[in-house]
């Protein structure tokens, strides 16, 4: 009863945000110079003044600012993302197009960084002080410095130019017609650079959250308790500290999941990734309005639910939750 | 029959502290031995060394801090050269330990069945079916009610006192020999802290357990201990029988905290206070409202029902009852830090209730407050000075005036000049606890509210701080409202006593009235479980 | 004083500093030791490193001096960072003041303002700002600020609201201070510590923010920056990696100087953690 | 001649990814490089500029240049299996593109009378005056036939078959995975027998240049397009062993670059000031170094490779002293102004391109600041007049006519498009030369004409003309018979075969 009623609180209020950020990312781009129907124009390779107030129209550009508002809201709650002005394609059809290529980046970048750094932030808080641990933190320290695409175009470089290993871009191996388990595969190395890149800085950022939140919960007196109840040491790493410790930087990661798909724009872009970062940033670059909004409007949603399932699970692993409230 | 070797013999145990720590050792030259079948009680003030020397027996010291010297014989082997794991294999098996803090000292992710049931498993005991019985057991040992569910429960759903049965659950899953208990009951209500001795006691007795018990309760001592060891700064001044050692102490540190152990004034009689009533409180009436949704009625606590009480000038009224009777709420309402639902606050006549903050705001010299936690309630930032100033100046005073009036209270209370420019966390608890005396007293207030001011204090310390309090408040005829959960405190220093149970004041009158024939049920539960009450300090000291 | 003491005490945080000096002098000195503009071509286009020992670094296609624009680089990426950072904080704090002092609605107001901009992601959101007000050093220190302040504003909020209920606090409400003195001068002198660490790890943040942007081609033309020389020679790198490694290693040092700064700052002011690092 | 092996499958990039694929509503290059598959044009030009059949196999111009008569070709199916005829054709002048398509509206209303279909293989344009341009103006990017039967009666600009184009070309649309690939198969019922040779195109979208040249590298694509990669890949991927490059194929498009700048504001409306500049900049240096030689330094607004250059012009050699002397001459003091130079956001090599000359005017005294704009802002600022000084660059589409006269009539001073006389050059004696040589029956008076017009252009320095460009195709020795004509890889692959 109670996880319902949560439930339909959360999914109230992520739908109050939602709708903010709409409205928000609206407002914002009412302030960008440059007109839609010019770049387009422009685009077409040429234009006359004919020509763009026929755009004009047609994109419904001419209505004064709160109309067009309106009735972007109200497509919007009928669940119609409206018209790319470029590609003359429903901007759901577009973004639904390239969200699952998006999803399963930031998706398997995120349980990369979150397994692989709690792992290592682990290992370096249970060997505090020793060698190990210095590596661990210092490779942290690192990777949390360096620039995303940075790291991108030095994995290309080394690992597709030089070793050969693993394709540069692309998302599959286009036109091999691969099916069933031989296109997983392939999809799967293809998949491989572009979730390591995107994934280190956050495995740095997780390597040392969690190192610090095993440090803490370390000193607290439960784990006393333990100690003088007899507990080996290993045992209660695992079962005392690891599960308590572990709570924040999945609180965190949640929240930080959004960062991800920012993180994915740079990403996508090296590695040809046919994504809605990419999509975002053309859109941007081409003042594709409706796509922009429409990516930001599934990006939020994306991010609001994540935050809600992570706020789910954390009332099945963490049995204060529900009085606390 | 006595066995030759005492079950723990302490020996010349000495740990020695890091550099720049305000003294070298933590505990120097320490010897006791405990029988089986014994309580031994420490007791000294906070920072003598207690806790260490229990750290040390269990090995739970921070790897920075490492006995330099001595032996610590459990049963005759040395407890400071083993190993890691042969420790582990000792902890729990022949030693267990309980901890002051009941909710923090228990795994919050983890049912209190699993955690007592972990003690068994790590030290490879019966199968899982034996353990789970052993757990019911146990939980039904402790006193716990309806075993059966509770152990599928998560600490935080028990109260304070259960824990702590809990934990004593979990010490005694593998009858160990001995059991170290570091202020087990210091956290809690004098009634849960009285059945908590009680339990502790009755299971020593009957498993003939060796137990160490860590308190800085001359009363707890006068309950429960065989043996005491009295320390101060690290090291052992006094140790005998707890006859000894409580009715006819030797070391004058001894003396000197049997002294301000508080202990009501039975003789006494105090002048009724006369003159226009300065606070009436008339039916104030608070409610907490948390939680609850759509779905779900909101938690409602009545944390102030009802109350009605009159204060005169110079009069001293102390509040006691348990944790959560609403004692505190009772004062933040009165001094307009929370909203009210009903009733009337008037001061000299004027209900304070309908006024807005920014109304209020001229009148809050007046009313003042001396708070609990002498750390927590000055401002670690700001100079003596600054903190004292601040009232003043926000006042309209002058800031040359309020300087010169921030030195004379200094004297006042009885702080060197120098402490002027000084910060607070380079003074003592009690020398923190007189600035916040001086701050409030800065604004000449008329009423005083001091919610457990002496509660954080060593009890020698809280001695001279209630002296002063009562001495300033004679002195300048200011009306004191003394919130306690320590009816001997109440009872040595109050005019009138009211005792809240669940938001209400169910008893008031004078203390030697309450304490002597008190009518309430809830009164009576209170005063009986005072803790050595039938032992007498002022008796001993005379 | 002891927090000087105990900041000496962390080899990282020494060398992290020792570094940013090295930095920032390099930064003020830029037009001493490099009086030509770092857009001004000097030498041979595309002179590898120690090729011509006036250009220790190389030149790019335009023969400009690489070691010039790494330092003319350095002034740019502490400008913004510590402008962004510093306007991040100010709302931050603003804001997250407010909401923790004052709670209720005001707090429920704010924290979902807040909760817009977290929802989007920081750096999609930078991007836009900076295409859309075209890019150029303000819109770029301001589009990094706004997409920086709510974990400020939920870090400052955190404080505030347990510092509000603290005895000292209570005190001064008391006396009878008001709202905003409190905050401004109880509550805020205590929060200062976990801001500063903060905002310390914002600053190397803002600085690989600024680079990333550069990298998307929406950096300030007129400002030689580290990423934008990165961004410019990226399609170089295997003819001329000098273009793009020398900058890319100015932006590692420079960032990994503020982490570790940021983290002896953060033990230094929180005793209470001491005696963690092995 | 090698006898073509049939099947097989040609790997290309489209770079940037195109809006759509209809030729018809948007002329960007790689949607008529993708388009050019699907859609046909009624002529086409060969590298000489030569006039060549396309889905018109025949055409008669009359004795005084004012009919064209167009024969189309027979058996020519749309891809949806209707048959082709005339009528389309006559849709696609009259109405489709005069609606859809700028350059054929201010053609077709500047100088068609009528377009009828006397016959079901035959199109009759008549012109109200003599056009000398007139037969440049079928080419795929000016004139794509579009299927009347599709589009007829309905919005084209929403029209649902824009997503799945249906033309007369060699092969057909099969799938569009946005962000990743354009797949385009064979088109059995083409009309050229024993045509196309090859199975299957794909054209990937790959949106980073480094991303783009290891493509081609590890053998994902077997061509690269002028412009996909930048210019030091070229010379790089080109030494490779098994590759050809060619800089045929462009020659119909010829493109020019210069800067465009403000002649309504100070100090670009002083003539004397933009000869200086002229002078400030080392064209060698550009081509040379921005463009690795991609390229050949302009003297004319006409490209070289055009049938109406003149290098009788106006030429202004780089000469730091010269210029810093003109702009003494001129009055100006540099120093009073802070130009915007404005770069166009085509990629690196334009923002390099804009650093060497804010580089070059700076050393003339003037204080230049950079503004990063993005497409739209570009586009935005160029067609409202709000700028400095920005590159730009003309397609020449065969004919001055067509590609170079829009940059310099003062009738084209018109606002909403950056691609006119957007810098506000005024100057009756161009205006009416340039008239007078677009209808010019006979081609020596246009000749005249022309070279007259250069040398006056050159002279006032209506633009800053800086360079040609040569763009480059890459491919695999494999790929044979790519670049054929005049419009390259835009041109029908049909003849394209890939050697086992
Ligand atoms: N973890 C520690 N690190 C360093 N010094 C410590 C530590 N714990 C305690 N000390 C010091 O050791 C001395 C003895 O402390 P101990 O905790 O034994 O006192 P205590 O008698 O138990 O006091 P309390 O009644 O406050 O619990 C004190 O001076 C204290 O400052
Ligand atoms: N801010 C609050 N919100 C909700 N409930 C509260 C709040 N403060 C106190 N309560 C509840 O009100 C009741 C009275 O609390 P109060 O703090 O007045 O008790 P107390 O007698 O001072 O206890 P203690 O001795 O522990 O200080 C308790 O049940 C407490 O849980
Ligand atoms: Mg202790
Ligand atoms: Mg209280």
């Amino acid at each position: 009863m109670k996880t319902l009623e949560f439930l339909i609180q959360r999914l109230a209020k992520a739908a109050f945000v939602v709708l903010g950020v709409v409205i928000l990312n609206f407002l914002l781009i009412q302030l960008a110079p440059g007109d839609p129907a010019a770049v387009l124009a422009g685009e077409a390779g040429a234009g006359d003044e004919q020509f763009i107030a026929q755009l004009r129209a047609q994109f419904g550009l001419d209505q004064p600012l709160y109309v067009q508002l309106l009735s972007y809201l109200q497509n919007v709650l009928s669940g119609d993302l409206g018209y790319s002005y470029r590609n003359q394609v429903p901007v759901a059809d577009l973004i639904m197009e390239r969200l699952p290529a998006t999803l399963l980046l930031t998706g398997s970048a995120f349980l990369f960084s979150l397994v692989l750094g709690i792992v290592l932030g682990v290992l370096a808080a249970y060997k505090r002080g020793s060698l190990g641990d210095s590596l661990i933190m210092t490779g942290a320290l690192i990777f949390y410095a360096t620039p995303l695409f940075w790291v991108a175009l030095m994995a290309v470089l080394i690992f597709s130019i030089h070793l050969d290993w693993l394709p540069p871009f692309d998302m599959e191996s286009i036109g091999a017609g691969y099916t069933g388990w031989a296109r997983v595969m392939d999809i799967a190395h293809h998949l491989v650079l572009p979730t390591v890149t995107l994934g280190l800085f956050f495995t740095a950022v997780y390597t040392r959250l969690t190192r610090a939140s095993m440090l803490e919960v370390m000193n607290l007196d439960f784990v006393k308790t333990a100690r003088a109840k007899g507990v080996p040491k290993g045992r209660i790493i695992r079962r005392h500290v690891l599960r308590n410790a572990i709570l924040p930087v999945f609180t965190f990661a949640s929240v930080q999941a959004g960062q991800l798909v920012g993180g994915a724009v740079l990403t996508e872009t090296v590695f040809a990734w046919p994504g809605i970062g990419r999509l975002m940033f053309d859109a941007l670059m081409q003042r594709d309005y409706p796509v922009l909004l429409g990516v930001f409007l599934v990006t939020a949603a994306v991010v609001v639910l994540v935050n809600l399932v992570a706020d789910l699970l954390y009332r099945f692993v963490d049995p204060r939750i529900e009085t606390a409230g | 029959m006595k066995p030759t070797t005492p079950l723990l013999k302490v020996d010349n145990l000495s740990i020695e502290l890091p550099a720049g720590f305000d003294r070298k050792y933590a505990v120097e030259n320490l010897s006791y031995t405990l029988e089986a079948g014994e309580i031994l009680c420490v007791v000294g003030e906070s920072g003598s060394g207690k806790s260490m020397t229990a750290n040390a027996i269990m090995g739970l010291l921070p790897s920075y801090l490492k006995p330099s010297s001595g032996r610590v014989l459990l049963q005759g082997r040395d407890l400071l050269v083993m190993s890691e794991a042969e420790l582990a294999r000792e902890r729990g098996r022949t030693v267990s330990m309980i901890f002051q803090e009941p909710l923090s000292a228990l795994n919050p992710l983890m049912t209190v069945g699993e955690q007592i049931a972990e003690v068994m498993l790590v030290h490879g005991e019966g199968d899982a079916r034996s353990r789970d019985e052993r757990v019911l057991e146990l939980l039904d040992y402790v006193g716990l009610p309806d075993p059966a569910s509770l152990r599928h429960s998560y600490p935080f759903r028990l109260s304070g006192g259960q824990r702590q049965r809990v934990m004593i659950a979990m010490a005694l899953a593998l009858e160990p020999a001995m059991l170290i208990a570091d202020e087990p009951t210091t956290a809690l209500d004098v009634t849960t802290q009285a059945q908590i001795l009680e339990l502790i006691r009755r299971i020593q007795r009957a498993k003939g357990m060796g137990v160490l018990f860590i308190t800085h309760d001359f009363g707890v001592v006068a309950d429960i201990a065989d043996k005491v060891v009295v320390m101060e700064k690290g090291l052992i001044v006094e140790q005998g029988t707890a006859d000894d050692v409580l009715n006819r102490p030797q070391h004058p540190y001894t003396r000197r905290l049997i002294a301000a152990v508080p202990h009501p004034d039975e003789s006494a009689t105090r002048a009724e206070a006369a003159g226009e009533p300065l606070l009436e409180v008339r039916n104030l009436q608070k409610t907490y409202r948390s939680g609850g949704g759509l779905f779900t009625r909101p938690r409602i606590v009545k944390a102030v029902d009802d109350v009605s009480f009159t204060l005169r000038r110079g009069e001293t009224l102390g509040v006691v009852g348990e944790s959560g009777s609403g004692k505190s709420t009772l004062g933040r309402c009165i001094l307009k830090l929370t909203d009210v639902d009903g009733g009337q606050i008037r001061y000299r006549g004027k209900d304070l209730v309908p006024l807005s903050q920014a109304a209020f705001r001229p009148m809050r010299r007046h009313l003042q407050m001396v708070f609990q936690d002498p750390f927590a309630s000055l401002n670690p930032r700001h100079t003596i000075g600054r903190i004292l100033t601040d009232g003043p100046v926000a006042n309209g005073v002058p800031m040359d005036e309020a300087q010169k009036k921030a030195r004379d209270l200094l004297a006042l209370v009885g702080l060197d000049p120098s402490a002027y420019d000084r910060y607070p966390h380079e003074f003592s608890g009690g020398q923190r606890q007189r600035v916040g005396i001086a701050r409030a007293l800065a604004l000449d207030p008329e009423l005083l509210v001091a919610d457990e001011s002496v509660s954080a204090l060593d009890v020698s310390v809280q001695a001279q701080v209630l002296d002063l309090m009562q001495d300033l408040q004679k002195k300048l005829d200011i009306a004191v409202i003394f919130i306690t959960h320590d009816l001997r405190v109440a009872a040595e220093v109050c005019d009138k006593i009211a005792v809240m149970y669940r938001g209400a004041i169910v008893e008031a009158g004078p203390p030697a009235e309450v304490f002597n024939a008190p009518r309430h049920a809830y009164t009576q539960k209170l005063i009986a479980a005072i803790p050595g009450r039938h032992w007498n300090p002022r008796a001993a000291v005379a | 004083m002891s927090f000087l003491r105990r900041y000496a005490q962390n080899v990282g945080a020494l060398i992290g500093l020792a570094i940013l000096v090295v930095v920032v002098l390099v930064a003020l000195a830029a037009p001493v030791l490099y009086p030509v503009s770092p857009w001004q071509g000097v030498g041979e286009p595309l002179l590898g490193p120690f090729e011509d020992p006036a250009y220790p670094l190389g030149t790019d296609l335009l023969g400009r001096d690489i070691a010039a624009g790494i330092a003319y680089g350095a002034r740019v990426s502490l400008l913004i960072g510590i402008i962004s950072t510093a306007v991040a904080v100010v709302i931050g704090v603003a804001l997250g003041a407010l909401a923790g002092f004052y709670g209720g609605r005001v707090d429920d107001m704010l924290m979902r303002f807040t909760e817009f901009f977290q929802t989007i992601p920081a750096f999609a959101m930078a991007v836009v700002l900076v295409a859309i007000f075209s890019p150029n050093i303000t819109s770029i220190t301001l589009a990094i600020a706004v997409v920086s302040w709510p974990p400020v504003a939920r870090l400052v909020r955190g404080e505030f609201l347990s510092l509000r209920s603290r005895e000292f606090v209570q005190a001064a409400v008391v006396v009878g201070q008001t709202g905003p003195r409190i905050m401004a001068t109880q509550i805020l002198p205590n929060a200062i510590s976990p801001i500063i660490v903060t905002a310390s790890l914002m600053v190397a943040t803002a600085i690989l923010t600024e680079s990333s942007l550069s990298f998307l081609g929406l950096g300030d033309r007129n400002m030689m920056s580290w990423g934008f020389m990165i961004g410019a020679a990226r399609t170089m790198l295997r003819e001329a990696w000098w273009l793009s490694v020398f900058p890319g290693v100015a932006i590692l040092v420079t960032v990994l100087a503020i982490n570790l700064i940021g983290e002896g700052l953060n033990d230094a002011m929180n005793p209470h953690l001491r005696g963690r690092k092995g | 001649q090698e006898k073509p092996t049939p099947g097989g499958t040609l790997n290309m990039i489209a770079q940037p990814e195109p809006p759509m694929l209809m030729v018809g509503l948007n002329t960007q290059g790689p949607t008529l490089y993708v388009g050019g598959q699907i859609y046909q044009g009624l002529l086409s030009y060969g590298k000489d500029l030569k006039v060549l059949p396309s889905l018109a196999k025949a055409w008669e111009v009359s004795e005084d240049g004012l009919t064209y008569t167009f024969t189309i070709q027979e058996g020519v199916k749309w891809h949806d299996g209707k048959p082709f005829s005339a009528e389309d054709v006559v849709f696609t002048a009259d109405k489709f593109l005069r609606e859809a398509h700028p350059r054929w509206r201010y053609i077709a209303n500047t100088y068609i009378e009528s377009i009828t279909s006397p016959s079901p293989d035959t199109v009759v344009f008549k012109l109200k005056r003599p056009f000398s341009a007139f037969l440049y103006a079928f080419e795929l990017s000016s004139f794509p036939v579009v299927p009347k039967h599709v589009y007829d009666g309905t919005d084209y600009r929403t029209n649902p078959a824009n997503q799945t184009p249906i033309g007369t070309g060699p092969f057909k649309f099969k799938e569009w995975k946005r962000g990743s690939y354009i797949h385009l198969v064979k088109n059995e019922d083409y009309w050229k027998p024993g045509m196309p040779h090859l199975d299957e195109l794909y054209f990937r979208i790959v949106p980073d240049a480094a991303s783009r040249a290891v493509a081609f590298e590890k053998g994902t694509v077997d061509v690269l397009r002028g412009g996909d990669v930048e210019g030091f890949e070229v010379r790089r991927l080109s030494k490779l062993q098994g590759v050809t490059t060619t800089t045929d194929g462009w020659e119909m498009y010829s493109p020019l670059v210069f800067m465009q700048w403000n002649m309504r504001k100070a100090p670009f409306d002083n003539k004397l000031v933009r000869k200086a500049i002229m002078h400030a900049i080392d064209r060698d240096f550009i081509v040379r170094n921005v463009w690795f030689g991609l390229g050949k330094p302009a003297v004319s607004p006409f490209a070289s490779t055009t049938r109406f250059f003149s290098d009788d012009v106006s030429t202004y050699p780089f000469d730091l002293a010269k210029a810093k002397e003109l702009i003494a001459q001129s009055g100006v003091k540099p120093q009073e102004h802070t130009i915007r130079l404005m770069p166009i956001p085509y990629g690196t090599q334009w923002d390099r391109m804009a650093e060497y000359v804010k580089q070059q005017l700076e050393q003339l005294g003037f204080k230049v600041d950079i503004r990063a704009v993005d497409a739209g802002g570009w586009s935005q600022a160029l067609s409202e007049w709000d700028f400095d000084i920005t590159f730009n660059f003309t397609y020449q589409y065969g004919d001055p006519a067509l590609g170079v006269a829009r940059h310099y009539l003062s009738t084209n001073i018109i606002k909403g498009t950056p691609f006119a006389n957007n810098e506000g050059y005024q100057n009756p004696a161009v205006d009416e030369l340039f008239l007078k040589a677009a209808s010019a029956v006979d081609e020596a008076e246009a000749k005249a004409a022309y070279a007259e017009v250069q040398k006056m252009i050159t002279d006032d320095v209506a633009l800053g003309w800086l360079f040609e460009q040569r763009n480059v195709t890459i491919m695999r020795d494999k790929v044979k018979n790519l670049v054929r004509t005049g419009i390259g890889v835009n041109e029908s692959m049909d003849d394209v075969w890939i050697a086992k």
